[in-house]
């Protein structure tokens, strides 16, 4: 018999340097423009916001503090409304408020599917079934309603942005929570899990450490999700009349515009900031899920 | 009373999915005794789909058993509480079949080594626990510099299940399943593996359940032998006895389908083309 | 064997209504207000009412419609009343049912979802296949592209865009409304042409702003398609590129997007909400919306329990029928 | 139709007289990955004759499915065809273009590819996907003649004609591999490539399998390259081996030239690390580790593993020697008996 | 079930094709149909679900109309009705001889005594209140003569409740029909029911609703009116459409009338179709004026808003000019009386007792360090946030609104109290008119639906027998819940007298002083109906320049029929 012993290698580098996290990031954006772009955007945004916020005044995003109905000129780069605001200001104040909202029903909305979608997939038995059963009867359920009527019944000044993020939150878990299931269903079948049972890693750890991760995209996109109903549900909640109005959040300035006839008015100006504003945000999310999809895929990914 | 494990009649049924009303049963009054001091390996053949792996799956307390049981120390592992919960886990490992679906994508392969040295504190020192994952993976003719670091998908299959194999060294377990761990790689590292293995066995006294359809290897690696047909054992015995002369008419058409590397010894005059080979064999 | 299945698929189905009229039944009287009171108060703002005591009104009405009854009471009333598909009647336009609302209403919606909702559903996932379809050309690639960003957009900015744009300006299109004023509607081609007419733009705006996100899901499975060994098989048989692409990847891809059908009928019809507000289409959404407005108790009830059965229902269709398209899941 | 497709198989020498069907010329294939270029495919060149089975064996990674790719020009970004031809029966395939090639695979080479469970569209019947196969290449052909054709290939396989009707996951594994065959072969190519159609099959499958495919190739005479590594398969049923070690052809020789006698010292520790009835509990693996294509080592890519390793094939790379009988060998032993 | 839901129709659809009219004799009024009434109720009685509004008062006729823009009454069905003596204790009516019912039987004594019957005994009916405290009994003295008697002098119940103007009065109803009926309140009418009206009711659907003329009018032959031109009315329904696409309708000849504009849209309007006129033609602020002025009420009773000091220094921080100059282009809109500023009650204003109270009560000032000032003495202070605060809160100034008519001058209302250091936000929500009648909220944006000829009606809107207690609900206008005896007394003895006796006058200023000096709520703006009138097929809109019969020129008015009946042809095709 013989026994196995490595050869000592007989070229010196043998080891091979994995590109610096950074490296790989632009280069897979590189190959995903879409990302890119999203990606782009998202940065421009975040800019926009926090380099106005910290320029402008803030007084200006309110009604009667600047001359109205203004086109764009220098003075104001993005003209004021039938109302008197300074529609740049508006926006910044706007843009970071929408976000709070987007972030804040999304994140929630997230956690709460992340937790009971785990919760329910990986413990199965009666959890699951009752988790499961509730969601899948309230999905069907249109969810405006529910917010409308919780929004119509709140003291008006109880009604913040925060609070918004919360009606909207309220009822948007169903989705996720069944997304993140079914993905920790087939997860926790793969031998990984199984493995680190085998190591002796307890339920907890292994839901965190080793499943979780894995489905970082998804989350990500029931994230993208999330802060799409929420920045829509703040629309229509303006729509009809609910909501911080006095607040420039994106929805409602374009509601107001539309109110006052700004197109047939010919003060074009005013619904078209805040809607590119809405598009971009939106858009660049999209952009982003999209770029995610082909991480969530070993199989397609361009490289090694 | 020192059997290490003990298997009791154990049946195991699936019910496919929720739209069939069809059974599968998978394992049929399995029996099987490893005595503790007597250390062995022993191979399980048989056709894909004749219940190998969920043989393993059983014995790793993944899957309960439909009827009978399965005991760890005289212990049934479903009741298993505690410290010797931890024990059976610490002393039970395996090597699955799959290499690639071991591995967590979202971590580089160290962290296959790394949790377990961890978890089961084998290591005093980040040094120590790095100077035994080292040794591991030389064992299985890994250069470790080649392989940490990397992510499992920038390597090769061979690579992937020499690294399970190393982390069956490095556990040093007292029961070993080995699901298939060679049929990926060609000959010359397949050589490789078992040797490791064989020597794991040798020097340690692990018991090894290996697991595979490959006639060939077993009958190099294996002391004894169970032929599976659909769940049922059709033959059990020395290894040499029953791959030498072969009883069960169906553990002749496996021994005699063995494309041996060998130009004078050809395929046997068995004709398996007779239709879809659903010729019924019975236990 | 398939009768314990039809029979578990049929309770649950239960189920849902149940909890769905529950939910219906007690969150809108969780909030204080009055639904009555309300209309009265619409009525008196509009100037139909001298200064009086409606007070005295609002009892009657509440004695009228039981709703001075206990809550529970009232609950079981309604419960009874739904096994009947009896919603009661509406506040606003007593003595009209809510079913009477409903059957007049939802031929429009019914009609406008039907044809947006089948026409975004073809081309989105068509875009979205090619947009994620390594193949095709790079200007089609492109052409998915505005219509994800399109999806940012909310669908009263882009209905007040078509409207301003191709109705008013260019006059291509009518500004609104079922059919053109002054025609009784009748059985005859014209007619039907007139509406379809007045349907081009509500519907516009509501394809053009759900075409995205069927872009964006197909996009997703047509990635984790792309690398399946029968589409690679497939190329290895010499096929042309039309034909993997049609039979292999896109009758694939599109399995699992015909179960997000049922549910993005549950978000379209929000949509529709305020779409048919716009173009003051007499559909289920305005009716709803001025319900809601307004807050009409049994019509908001009635038409969320309308919909939501309708959804529930087609989700349980959808179940049943996805193993016909589907030979995997086929029954043996 | 050319010749090889028409002959009947009656005469592998006479077929062989003919010249090789197929011939492959430094052929090369760089994968750029993000962490270098990694050449997967080293000037590979050989020739087969019509009506032979060729056997390619080789470590995992050496580059047996590229090579199979590369010939049906099916390499795939990040890889990339760096250069070299592939003739088959007097057509370079390098040279027509995306169209030409589309219609040359299957009817002039064929692919059986290596996962044969998930090669088949699950939602399709099994007969509509070898329909459509033929009416891809020829256009004209009849609803009769289609099925004919359909009907022939499925009893070449040994499979019962009712299986046209049947989904995918109605199949057992080795019925799919042998649909995955019956695929390859309705247009008679003069190439069938199988990439490891039996590893994941149990041995008696796998027997099934083997005896299709040279029945098979006995009807067409067809040249046929089985890639894999179970050496008692090449054994059992292959006329010629090629050896392959880090994306370059090592060693091509008959198989029993292979087993009695292998030249390259990589093939010599490749045959003795085989089980035999004899050898029982023997272990020889070839020490070492495979080199990582990224980083080849200089000269010849087997010498930091080679127990014969000169100064010579340290420094310089290897070319490949044509020994007496056709016999290939990249070593720099054999420099001078060429 | 009750006979209404069994009778109601659920559509209206011409039995035969109706005849065609052609768009020159047509003429196509945009505004909500059907969802806030039910199809077929045509009924005035049917409760709840009639609106005179929709058309419906192109079917009913009253007693008398009110021109209010040349300030006399319009005879009607009646020829006469008069007061028999001057403490307003009785009324005697005449009908015209030629009145008649589309069934062509007469209207008579009859019917009048069985509507005045109706109100005064269906305590559904929205005018019961009045007859109750009003009417001891109605009296036929002949087939064409009634007589009213009153329980105590009703100096305004002819004007108030037998006139029709804007949107109140009642309409005379039919005696026969109804009364062979077995609850009026659940019978709808639909089509079958006869009317006085020119106009019969032939389609009606949730989209549309059509009425075409009947050429056996008798108003016509009684020499009340020409031969009217318009021979179909259909009304278009545009709930819930945005009002830039109803302007876009009306811009593009589609509709010759339509609900009401915003003073953003208005302009444009007429910038964008030469041939549409506004009640000021094409000047600013084309509209006239409605009778509904808003103010921002204040629920007297809630804290702090029972604190005067605190209403005053909100009245302070309103800046009527900005409001005229943002909305308005400057007209001056923005108003400091709870009543709309009719030739009569101009004259009212314009008394020296009137100039000198608002010079010493100076209700139109704009001084925020006054405000300032009274704040700092009711016990605020002003928080990091420049916020009065008080205890720890800031004040509830959220203003409780309606949308679709406020969504202009609510949110500049709000700017100027935040301004001001209030803590205002919209509600813009459907439970506004909740919070409004429940006095939950404490600032309300609303009109006073009351004065019309003389300033009574919206000064007894303040008396404090309508002061309700928090959580009893307010009537209608009654947000204030103002108790003041001293007020009271005042009003209570100038309710008997007629508004030309000086007596009168002197106490309405008295009263309006008080309302003044005690801020019970914030007038804030007139309030104008900007109706664009189409002329592309129809001319003779009542108009400034052309006042026509005298009235306004909302179609959806009861004096709506005065307007349609009164168009003439333009000559388009
Ligand atoms: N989770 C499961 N649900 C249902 N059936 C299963 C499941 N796992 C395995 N089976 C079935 O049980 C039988 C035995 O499977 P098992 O995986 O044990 O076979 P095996 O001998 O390991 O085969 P292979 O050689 O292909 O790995 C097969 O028919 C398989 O289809
Ligand atoms: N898409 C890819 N991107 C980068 N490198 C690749 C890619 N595909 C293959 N390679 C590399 O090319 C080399 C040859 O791979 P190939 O698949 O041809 O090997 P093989 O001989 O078929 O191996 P096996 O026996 O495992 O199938 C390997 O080192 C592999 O890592
Ligand atoms: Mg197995
Ligand atoms: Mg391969």
């Amino acid at each position: 018999m013989t026994t196995v012993t490595a050869t000592s290698p007989a070229t010196a580098d043998t080891s091979m340097e994995q590109p610096s996290g950074l490296t790989l990031f632009l280069r897979y954006l590189n190959r995903n423009r879409g990302l890119a772009v999203g990606v782009v955007i998202l940065i421009a945004l975040v800019l926009f916001t926090v380099i106005g916020l910290i320029t402008i005044n803030p007084k200006q995003a309110y009604p009667l503090s600047v001359a109205t109905k203004q086109p764009p000129s220098l003075k104001y780069p993005f003209g004021t409304d039938f109302f008197g605001r300074n529609l740049l200001a508006a926006m910044v104040v706007g843009m970071w408020q929408t976000a709070v909202i987007g972030v804040i029903a999304g994140g929630l909305g997230t956690l709460i599917g992340v937790v009971l979608g785990f919760t329910s997939a990986y413990f199965g038995g009666w959890i699951d079934s009752t988790i499961r059963t509730v969601c899948q009867i309230l999905t069907p359920i249109p969810v405006l309603l529910i917010q409308v009527v919780v929004a119509g019944s709140l003291d008006k000044r109880d009604v913040t942005i925060f609070t918004m993020a919360l009606i909207v939150v309220m009822l948007a878990w169903m989705g996720p929570t069944l997304v993140i299931r079914a993905q920790v269903l087939t997860m926790k079948e793969r031998q990984f899990v199984s493995v680190a049972k085998l190591s002796g890693v307890g339920d907890i750890a292994i839901i965190f450490k080793e499943i979780l991760p894995n489905l970082l995209p998804f989350i990500a996109a029931a994230f993208v999700g999330q802060v799409f109903s929420a920045v829509f549900a703040s629309f229509y909640l303006a729509v009809l009349g609910l909501g911080p109005l006095r607040e420039p959040l994106l929805g409602n300035i374009i509601w107001a515009a539309q109110l006052q006839g700004a197109f047939f008015n010919g003060w074009w100006w005013w619904p078209i900031a805040p809607s590119i504003g809405m598009i971009l945000i939106l858009a660049s999310l999209a952009l982003i899920n999209m770029g995610l999809d082909e991480l969530a895929n070993p199989r397609v990914r361009k490289t090694e | 009373m020192s059997n290490l494990l003990e298997i009791r009649n154990v049946t195991k049924v699936y019910q496919r999915g929720l739209l069939s009303a069809h059974a599968k049963v998978a394992l049929k009054e399995f029996n099987l005794i490893l005595p503790e001091n007597d250390p062995s390996i022993l191979t399980v053949a048989g056709e894909s789909g004749s219940g190998k792996t969920t043989l393993a799956m059983l014995v790793l307390g993944f899957i309960t058993p439909t009827t009978g049981e399965i005991l760890y120390r005289g212990k049934n592992i479903t009741t298993l509480r505690g410290a010797e919960r931890m024990a059976y886990r610490r002393e039970v490992q395996a090597v699955f079949q799959d290499p690639f679906a071991v591995f967590n994508p979202f971590y580089t392969v160290d962290h296959l080594l790394t949790v377990p040295i961890k978890q089961f504190k084998l290591a005093k020192s980040g040094k120590d626990a790095r100077n035994k994952m080292d040794e591991a993976l030389t064992a299985v003719g890994l250069r470790p510099e080649d392989v940490l670091g990397r992510f499992p998908h920038q390597l090769s299959g061979g690579q992937r299940q020499r690294i399970n194999v190393a982390r069956a060294l490095l556990l040093k377990p007292k029961l070993l399943i080995a699901d298939e761990p060679v049929s990926m790689v060609d000959a010359s590292l397949r050589a490789n593996i078992l040797e490791s293995l064989k020597n794991l066995h040798r020097d340690h006294g692990v018991t090894i359940i290996y697991i595979t359809h490959d006639l060939t290897t077993a009958y190099h690696v294996a002391d004894t032998i169970t032929v599976l047909y659909r769940g049922d054992v059709v033959e059990k015995g020395d290894v040499e006895t029953v791959i030498r002369n072969p009883q069960h008419a169906y553990t002749r058409l496996l021994v005699d389908s063995i494309p041996w590397p060998n130009l004078d010894q050809k395929w046997g005059q068995h004709s398996v083309r007779s239709k879809e080979s659903q010729a019924e064999f019975h236990a | 064997m398939n009768f314990k299945l039809i029979a578990k698929r049929l309770s649950f189905l239960v189920l849902v209504i149940w909890a769905a009229s529950t939910i219906v039944f007690f969150v809108p009287r969780l909030s204080p207000r009055n639904a009555l009171r309300e209309r009265f108060a619409e009525l008196a703002r509009s100037g139909g009412f001298a200064p009086g005591d409606i007070e005295k009104l609002i009892a009657n009405m509440n004695q009228q419609f039981g709703l001075d009854k206990p809550l529970l009471e009232q609950y079981w009333t309604y419960l009874g009343n739904i096994v009947r598909m009896d919603f009661g009647y509406s506040l606003n336009r007593y003595p009209a049912t809510v079913t009477d609302i409903i059957s007049q209403a939802l031929p429009w919606t019914f009609f406008l979802l039907l044809f947006t909702t089948i026409l975004s559903f073809i081309i989105g996932n068509l875009l979205g296949a090619i947009s994620a379809w390594p193949k095709s050309p790079r200007w089609l690639r492109g052409i998915a592209t505005p219509f994800v960003l399109l999806t940012g957009v909310p669908p009263v900015i882009m209905g007040v865009l078509l409207l301003f744009f191709i109705g008013f300006r260019l006059k291509l299109l009518p500004l609104g409304g079922p059919y053109s004023i002054g025609i009784v509607p009748n059985w005859s081609w014209e007619f039907a042409l007139d509406v379809l007419r007045h349907q081009m733009l509500p519907a516009l705006a509501l394809i053009l702003g759900s075409v995205g996100g069927w872009v964006l899901s197909m996009r997703g499975m047509g990635v984790t398609i792309q690398g399946e060994d029968y589409v690679n098989f497939a190329e290895h048989k010499g096929l042309t590129g039309g034909r993997i692409f049609r039979d292999y990847y896109l009758r694939n891809t599109l399995l699992p997007q015909v179960t997000g059908l049922a549910l993005a009928l549950g978000t379209l019809v929000t949509s529709a909400l305020v779409v048919e507000q716009l173009f003051g289409l007499p559909g289920l959404g305005q009716v709803l919306n001025n319900a809601i407005r307004s807050n009409d108790f049994p019509v908001i009830y009635g038409i969320v329990l309308f919909i939501t059965i309708a959804i529930a229902v087609l989700m349980a269709v959808l179940e049943f029928i996805y193993p016909l398209l589907d030979p995997r899941v086929r029954n043996q | 139709m050319n010749l090889a497709t028409t002959e009947n198989a009656s005469s592998r020498n006479a077929a062989a007289a003919a010249g090789p069907i197929l011939r492959v010329e430094d052929l090369v294939v760089t994968y750029y990955t993000d962490l270098g270029r990694a050449r997967a495919l080293d000037n590979v060149s050989f020739t087969l004759e019509a009506g032979m089975k060729m056997g390619m064996v080789g470590e995992s990674g050496s580059g047996k499915s590229t090579l199979a790719l590369a010939m049906m020009r099916m390499i795939k970004p990040p890889g990339r065809i760096e250069g070299g031809h592939v003739w088959v029966g007097g057509t370079d395939l390098q040279s027509l273009n995306d169209e030409g090639m589309r219609k040359a695979r299957l009817s002039k080479i064929a692919y059986i590819p290596q996962g044969a469970m998930n090669s088949l569209n699950p939602v399709t019947r099994i007969g509509e996907q070898m329909v459509d196969a033929i009416k891809s290449h020829l256009s004209g052909e009849s609803r009769q003649a289609i099925n004919d054709r359909c009907v022939w290939a499925l009893k070449s396989v040994d499979l019962d004609p009712g299986v046209f009707h049947m989904y995918a996951h109605e199949l057992s594994g080795g019925m799919k591999q042998r649909v995955c065959i019956a695929i390859g072969i309705l247009l008679r190519p003069e190439v069938i490539i199988a990439d490891e159609p039996t590893s994941a099959l149990d041995v008696v499958t796998q027997r099934q399998v083997m005896e299709t495919i040279d029945k098979v190739q006995d009807e067409l005479n067809s040249a046929v390259i089985l890639i894999g590594h179970d050496m008692g398969l090449m054994a059992q049923t292959m006329d010629r081996v090629a050896v392959m070690y880090a994306g370059r052809l090592v060693e091509v020789a008959t198989v029993r030239e292979m087993f009695t006698d292998p030249k390259h010292p990589y093939s010599q520790a490749l045959i003795s690390s085989l089980p035999t009835l004899e050898n029982r509990g023997q272990f020889k693996g070839i020490p070492g580790l495979a080199p990582s294509l990224l980083r080849l080592p200089s000269g010849c890519a087997f010498h930091p593993r080679c127990p014969l390793a000169s100064d010579r094939s340290r420094s310089e790379k290897p070319k490949v020697n044509v020994l007496p009988g056709g016999r290939l060998v990249a070593c720099h032993i054999y420099d001078q008996e060429s | 079930q009750s006979p209404l839901a069994a009778t109601a129709p659920k559509e209206i659809a011409p039995a035969t094709p109706l005849p065609e009219v052609p768009r020159n004799q047509t003429v196509v009024l945009g505004w909500g149909v059907a969802l806030s009434s039910p199809i077929g109720v045509t009924n005035p009685w049917a409760l709840p679900g009639y609106t005179h509004q929709e058309g419906n008062a192109f079917m009913w006729e009253p007693l008398m109309y009110f021109a209010i823009f040349k300030g006399e009454y319009v005879p009607w069905l009646a020829d006469s009705m008069e007061y028999t003596d001057d403490t307003f204790t009785a009324l005697e009516i005449k009908l015209n001889k030629d009145a008649k019912w589309s069934d062509g039987t007469p209207v008579t004594s009859k019917d009048v005594k069985f509507t005045f019957d109706g109100q005064l005994n269906n305590s559904k009916l929205p005018y019961n209140a009045h007859f109750t405290q009003f009417v001891a009994s109605t009296d036929i003295v002949d087939d064409l003569t009634v007589k009213v008697n009153f329980k105590a002098p009703a100096p305004r119940f002819k004007f108030e409740v037998l006139t029709e103007k804007f949107d109140t009065g009642i309409p005379i109803v039919p005696a026969d029909y109804l009364s062979s009926k077995p609850d009026v309140n659940m019978e709808p009418g639909s089509i079958d029911i006869p009317h006085s009206g020119p106009y019969d009711l032939k389609a009606w659907n949730g989209n549309q609703k059509i009425f075409d003329y009947r050429p056996d009018w008798w108003a016509v032959k009684a020499g009340r009116i020409a031969e009217p031109a318009v021979k179909r009315v259909i009304i278009a329904n545009i709930t819930g459409v945005s009002m830039d696409t109803v302007a876009q309708r009306v811009v593009n000849n589609e509709f010759d009338s339509a609900l009401d504009m915003r003073s953003s849209v208005i302009g444009n309007i007429l910038a964008q179709n030469p041939e549409i006129t506004t009640h000021t033609g094409s000047e600013s602020p084309f509209g006239y004026l409605d009778w509904w002025p808003n103010s921002l009420w204040m629920n007297t009773q809630l804290e702090p808003y029972s604190d005067p000091k605190v209403r005053r220094a909100m009245s302070l921080v309103i800046n009527r000019d900005v409001i005229n100059d943002i909305l308005y282009e400057g007209a001056p809109i923005a108003t400091i009386y709870p009543f709309p500023l009719y030739p009569n009650l101009q004259a009212f204003a314009d008394s020296p007792a009137v100039k000198a109270l608002e010079e010493q009560y100076q209700p139109r000032k704009f001084d925020t360090e006054e405000s300032a000032k009274l704040m700092g003495e009711a016990g605020f202070t002003l928080n990091g946030d420049g916020l009065w605060e008080k205890d720890g809160k800031t004040i509830d100034a959220t203003i409780q609104g309606f949308e679709g008519i406020h969504s202009d001058i609510v949110p500049i209302l709000v700017e100027m109290l935040r301004q001001g250091g209030f803590d205002a936000a919209i509600n813009f929500g459907p439970d506004a008119y909740q919070n409004m009648a429940d006095g939950k909220a404490g600032l309300y944006m609303f009109g006073h639906g009351a004065s019309l000829y003389d300033p009574f009606e919206a000064l007894n809107l303040f008396h404090g027998k309508y002061s309700e207690a928090i959580g009893t609900s307010a009537g209608n206008n009654r947000f204030s819940r103002y108790k003041n005896p001293e007020y009271d007394e005042i009003l209570d003895s100038i309710a008997p007298l007629s508004s030309d006796d000086p007596k009168f006058q002197e106490g309405a200023a008295k009263a309006l002083g008080i309302y003044w000096r005690d801020q019970i709520d914030i007038p804030i703006i007139q309030w104008l109906h900007r109706i664009a009138y189409n002329q592309h097929y129809w001319k003779n809109w009542p108009t400034a320049a052309n006042p026509a019969m005298g009235t306004n020129g909302a179609f959806w008015a009861h004096t709506g029929l005065l307007v349609i009946t009164s168009l003439q042809p333009s000559g388009a095709q």
